[in-house]
């Protein structure tokens, strides 16, 4: 590794943190309780936040920990909602298919280590900008403008679709088959008056 | 490497005298004592002190008690964007995601809390807690957003110096407000407090007691305090003013700060989660959305230098 | 006296109270109260923010048995003080503050683990005559689908309302809980934070021939009220206030008497003009599912029509009559079937519940 | 990043201090172990169990949503310099995803069920 790209504590940095990522992602699999599983999934992906830190890569450093944390604590909600058991008070496995899912993953895991090291990686040009933060603005806002189009329909999209599906109740319910009533019939009223 | 231990201890008794500042007021504004209650959190925390710590049957020690250091940790971590004197601790060009970044592992760290003790009350709280971060993230970040607009930067400092002619809270009230009460949010305190109701015996407070219970209650007004104080820094300037040395002045916008908001708050019954939820994206997400566009439109004018 | 004895006496100078009332001594729980407020002693939310346990009259079989177990809740340092209604107040609280340093000052004998005490307190079901195997039921031999767990079986399934079959959990909200009706235990089942299957019943009263009346004007009386809804609405100024209301309004003071009524109705004026509060509570526990027309003589029948009511009596003006509000346990458990958590608590601290006037002691409950 | 690290260390440092003062202080070194607190009846099962979040729809609306986070923080940085065409696209998509919200809001789904 060329060391006038890292200097010595970020690469410390980075080797711990990726040990406790994959460490905190065995992990995953090997405890009974819903919620510890959840919650060594954020540490993996805070690990990686870490990571993206100590590559002074501060936005998506940062970011990366504010999304991955966020959803974690909403998958707990969904995980603690529909899997059995989810303190794990009564010992359980979390694996399913133990032997295939094991042979896929070391598969991966060799291809993707292969690649890694084998492929011919271009060495950097130039120097990384001050504001990484307003490089990737202007990326997004500039040459990427397409991309956040696209995604914005998609989630658009996603929106419509997860409502439709996750709801049981629809406006014809709320307010008639006419969607004439003037006051919507909910179980729980909501802070607005429609 | 001693200015950095410098610079950090700093950082940190300003964030636990914030908090220490915080929590007085709010304990004037509960019980109407007088300036003698100022005494009265550095009591409750000897007091916790004493006491004996508990556990409860069949538990998840782990996450509980990591949970419950991690408010504190937190509120602390939030501290590094905040300017105290004229600089923070961590300067980069996403100072203010990192706040909002601190926040948001609250969810985490609240509702393991309710998650822990394997309790009634305490779970019925954390939830209360998630469901609150639904309907308060996104207009804190909205609030957030607005501010480094204003001022082309994520960075703390640099918000501060844009504020030079004008400050953001003329252009920006709804940001203001917003950024206030969803910092009251995350840390689950008046009309918020919610998680922690009386009505749930305490909430995800419920079961805690000694230090982990102290933790907790300091990591919220820590991070109360922060909040005053980055909403001074963000929205009123931060240390700009006349006469007066700048720390001095920014002091005091964050003492002012903290007054409204303990005067407003303590005001207010809790606002409960299950309205909230639908009042914070039917009014919160488009007002800010629509001071964001004011923001968007002035910078375009060049109002803001 | 050395140092830590100092501090720890410092530190505990304004204990937090848990109070614990028999059925029939509510006026003497306003006394204790007003007179914890001039002391700023704060009221705990639970065993585990307490330092003092006051238990006002004499508990019948069953609360004794909860304080029981509330008392195994609490951390040490700790006191447990039996408050009595002819005693001088003051003179026993001071007690209980010296004693309270006392028990800092000592260690008390390791408590046996909650696993013990599950198996000590708890009702054996079925198995009684089975050589109390509840000190370790880890062999999942009760009756529970799933088998025990640390002693403790876990959550049943059941359909909701959703269509979903989740976990539904057994769960009591009383008789010790901040701003409960003194002596009111709900049991039901709970399905995220909604409660089915709600049954609602009185614990035994008091034994001591000096409770059971309640000398107080109505006034005074709504203001309690007020003050327990406030409380558990999440409102602890507002609720301080009406406290305070309360003490005045109670005491005996003639020349008062105008001062008095003033302070109430800025209470009451106070309570009912909070939008926040209207916006909060209005519409649940509703009798006719918010079918009420604007301008009906009848006050809605929500939980904000009860804040109203009890605010106009509070302030002693005339009521508007509350629409259909439950008065027996029967009518308020049918009105909290299907409610949320905090709905149920806001029902319950709106209701007027009627109390059997004579102490409920069963023969088998006798003490 | 040493600085956060630094940071991170001393409010660890302070975490562990607050253990130390607690055992130091409080007479009863280990924990009191208890039931959990359900307001004086026994419990008669494990808490944490299968839990009903009855506002599950939300969580949709808001992981969607949250998503545009990526974008707006950086959008913020560069308005002042790519002008107007950066604010229209972004209100645009805000515009699209807002639409969302206003559907979502007619079905209910933001009310518990």
């Amino acid at each position: 590794m060329n060391d006038t790209l890292l200097s010595d504590p970020a690469v410390i940095a980075v080797v711990v943190l990726g040990a406790v990522s994959v460490g905190s992602g065995i992990a995953v699999f090997v405890v009974d309780s819903m919620a510890r599983a959840t919650f060594a999934l954020l540490v993996s992906f805070l690990a990686i936040a870490g990571v993206l830190l100590a590559l002074d890569l501060v936005y998506l450093a940062v970011v990366t920990a504010l999304m991955m944390t966020i959803e974690m604590a909403i998958m707990a909600v969904f995980m603690i909602m529909f899997m059995m058991n989810p303190a794990g008070l009564m010992p359980m496995t979390m694996v399913h298919n133990g032997r295939g899912s094991a042979a896929v993953g070391f598969v991966a895991f060799v291809a993707l280590t292969v690649g890694i090291w084998t492929t011919d990686w271009p060495s950097r040009r130039g120097q990384p900008p001050a504001d990484t933060t307003r490089q990737l603005g202007e990326a997004i806002m500039g040459s990427h403008m397409l991309v956040m189009l696209v995604v914005g329909i998609g989630l658009f999209a996603t929106i419509l679709s997860g409502t439709i599906l996750a709801t049981g109740r629809g406006r014809y319910d709320r307010f008639g088959a006419d969607l004439r009533a003037t006051r919507p019939d909910d179980p729980t009223p909501g802070g607005l008056p429609r | 490497m001693w200015g950095l231990w410098t610079a950090v201890g700093l950082v940190v008794a300003a964030g636990l005298g914030l908090g220490l500042v915080f929590a007085a007021a709010d304990r004037v504004a509960l019980t109407g004592a007088g300036p003698k209650a100022l005494v009265e959190p550095v009591r409750s925390a000897l007091r916790s002190l004493l006491e004996q710590r508990r556990t409860t049957l069949a538990p998840d020690r782990l996450l509980w008690r990591t949970a419950c250091a991690a408010v504190p940790v937190l509120a602390l971590l939030s501290m590094a964007v905040v300017p105290v004197g004229d600089r923070t601790l961590l300067s980069t060009s996403a100072d203010l995601v990192w706040f909002n970044a601190m926040e948001a592992l609250l969810w985490a760290a609240v509702w393991l809390i309710g998650w822990g003790p394997n309790a009634v009350h305490s779970l019925v709280g954390g939830y209360r807690f998630l469901a609150q971060g639904v309907a308060y993230e996104l207009p804190l970040m909205f609030a957030i957003i607005t501010a480094g607009l204003g001022a082309g930067s994520l960075r703390t400092t640099d918000v501060v110096a844009a504020q030079s002619d004008l400050w953001f809270v003329v252009t920006m009230p709804v940001a203001f407000v917003v950024f206030l009460g969803s910092a009251a949010a995350f840390a689950f305190w008046g009309p918020f407090a919610a998680p922690a109701g009386a009505d749930i015996a305490g909430g995800v407070l419920s079961e805690l007691s000694g230090v982990e219970r102290l933790l907790v209650e300091a990591g919220r007004v820590v991070l109360l305090g922060a909040s005053a104080a980055m909403a001074a820094a963000l929205f009123l300037g931060g240390g700009s003013g006349p006469w007066l040395p700048d720390p001095v002045w920014q002091l005091l916008k964050t003492l002012l700060v903290t007054a409204v908001l303990v005067g407003v708050g303590r005001r207010l019954p809790v606002l409960r989660p299950d309205r909230a939820v639908e009042l914070a994206w039917m009014v919160l997400v488009p007002a800010t959305l629509l001071q964001a566009l004011v923001v968007a439109l002035l910078v375009l004018a060049g109002a803001y230098g | 006296m050395d140092l830590t004895g100092r501090i720890r006496r410092w530190a505990l100078g304004r204990p937090r109270v848990l109070v614990i009332d028999a059925p029939g001594g509510e006026r003497f729980r306003w006394q204790l109260e007003d007179e914890l407020d001039r002391r700023h002693w704060p009221l705990a939310l639970s065993p585990a923010d307490t330092d003092l346990a006051l238990v006002l009259g004499r508990p019948g079989a069953q609360l004794a048995a909860a304080i029981e177990l509330l008392w195994s809740q609490v951390p040490q340092p700790r006191h447990r003080q039996d408050i009595a209604a002819d005693g001088d107040l003051p003179a026993q609280l001071d007690a209980a503050s010296v004693a309270l340093v006392d028990a800092a000052n000592r260690t008390e004998p390791v408590q046996p683990g909650a696993q013990t005490q599950l198996g000590n307190l708890g009702p054996e079901p079925d198995d009684v005559d089975d050589e109390h195997a509840g000190h370790s039921g880890h062999e999942g031999h009760h009756m529970h689908h799933g088998g025990d767990v640390a002693g403790l079986a876990m959550a049943d399934t059941a359909p909701d309302r959703d269509g979903l079959t989740l976990d539904v959990l057994r769960v009591a909200l009383g008789p010790v809980l901040p701003g409960w009706p003194t002596g009111l235990v709900l049991t039901g089942s709970m399905q995220g934070d909604v409660l089915t299957g709600v049954e609602l019943a009185w614990v035994d009263g008091s034994d001591d021939p000096n409770h059971g009346v309640l000398q107080a004007t109505p006034q005074a009386v709504a203001m309690d009220q007020l003050a327990r809804i406030l409380l558990v609405a999440g409102w602890p100024t507002a609720a301080a206030a009406a406290r305070r209301a309360r003490r005045d309004l109670s005491g005996s003071h003639p020349q008062r008497a105008a001062q008095t009524q003033r302070a109430a109705a800025r209470v009451a004026s106070r309570v009912r003009g909070s939008r926040a509060l209207r916006w909060s509570v209005q519409g649940i526990g509703s009798t006719d599912r918010g079918m009420t027309p604007a301008g009906s003589a009848h006050a809605a029948g929500d939980v904000w029509g009860g804040v109203r009511h009890w605010c106009d009596v509070a302030a002693g003006g005339e009521p508007v009559p509350v629409a259909g509000s439950p008065r027996s346990l029967t009518e308020a458990s049918i009105l909290l079937e299907g409610s949320e958590l905090a709905a149920a608590r806001l029902v319950v601290a709106t209701m007027d519940l009627e109390r059997p006037a004579t102490r409920v002691e069963t023969e088998s409950t006798g003490v | 990043m040493i600085a956060v690290l630094a940071l991170f260390t001393m409010a660890s440092a302070l975490v562990v201090a607050g253990y130390g003062a607690s055992l130091a202080l409080s007479r009863a070194r280990r924990p009191l172990e208890v039931l959990p607190f359900e307001s004086g009846s026994l419990p008669q099962q494990h808490a944490v169990s299968r839990y009903h979040a009855r506002w599950y729809a939300v969580t949709v609306l808001f992981l969607a949503f949250d998503m545009e986070m990526i974008f707006m923080y950086p959008w913020a940085v560069v308005v002042a310099d790519l002008g107007a065409s950066a604010v229209i696209e972004m209100f645009g998509f805000l515009a699209v995803l807002f639409v969302g919200v206003v559907y979502v809001w007619r079905e209910g789904a933001l009310r518990w069920t």
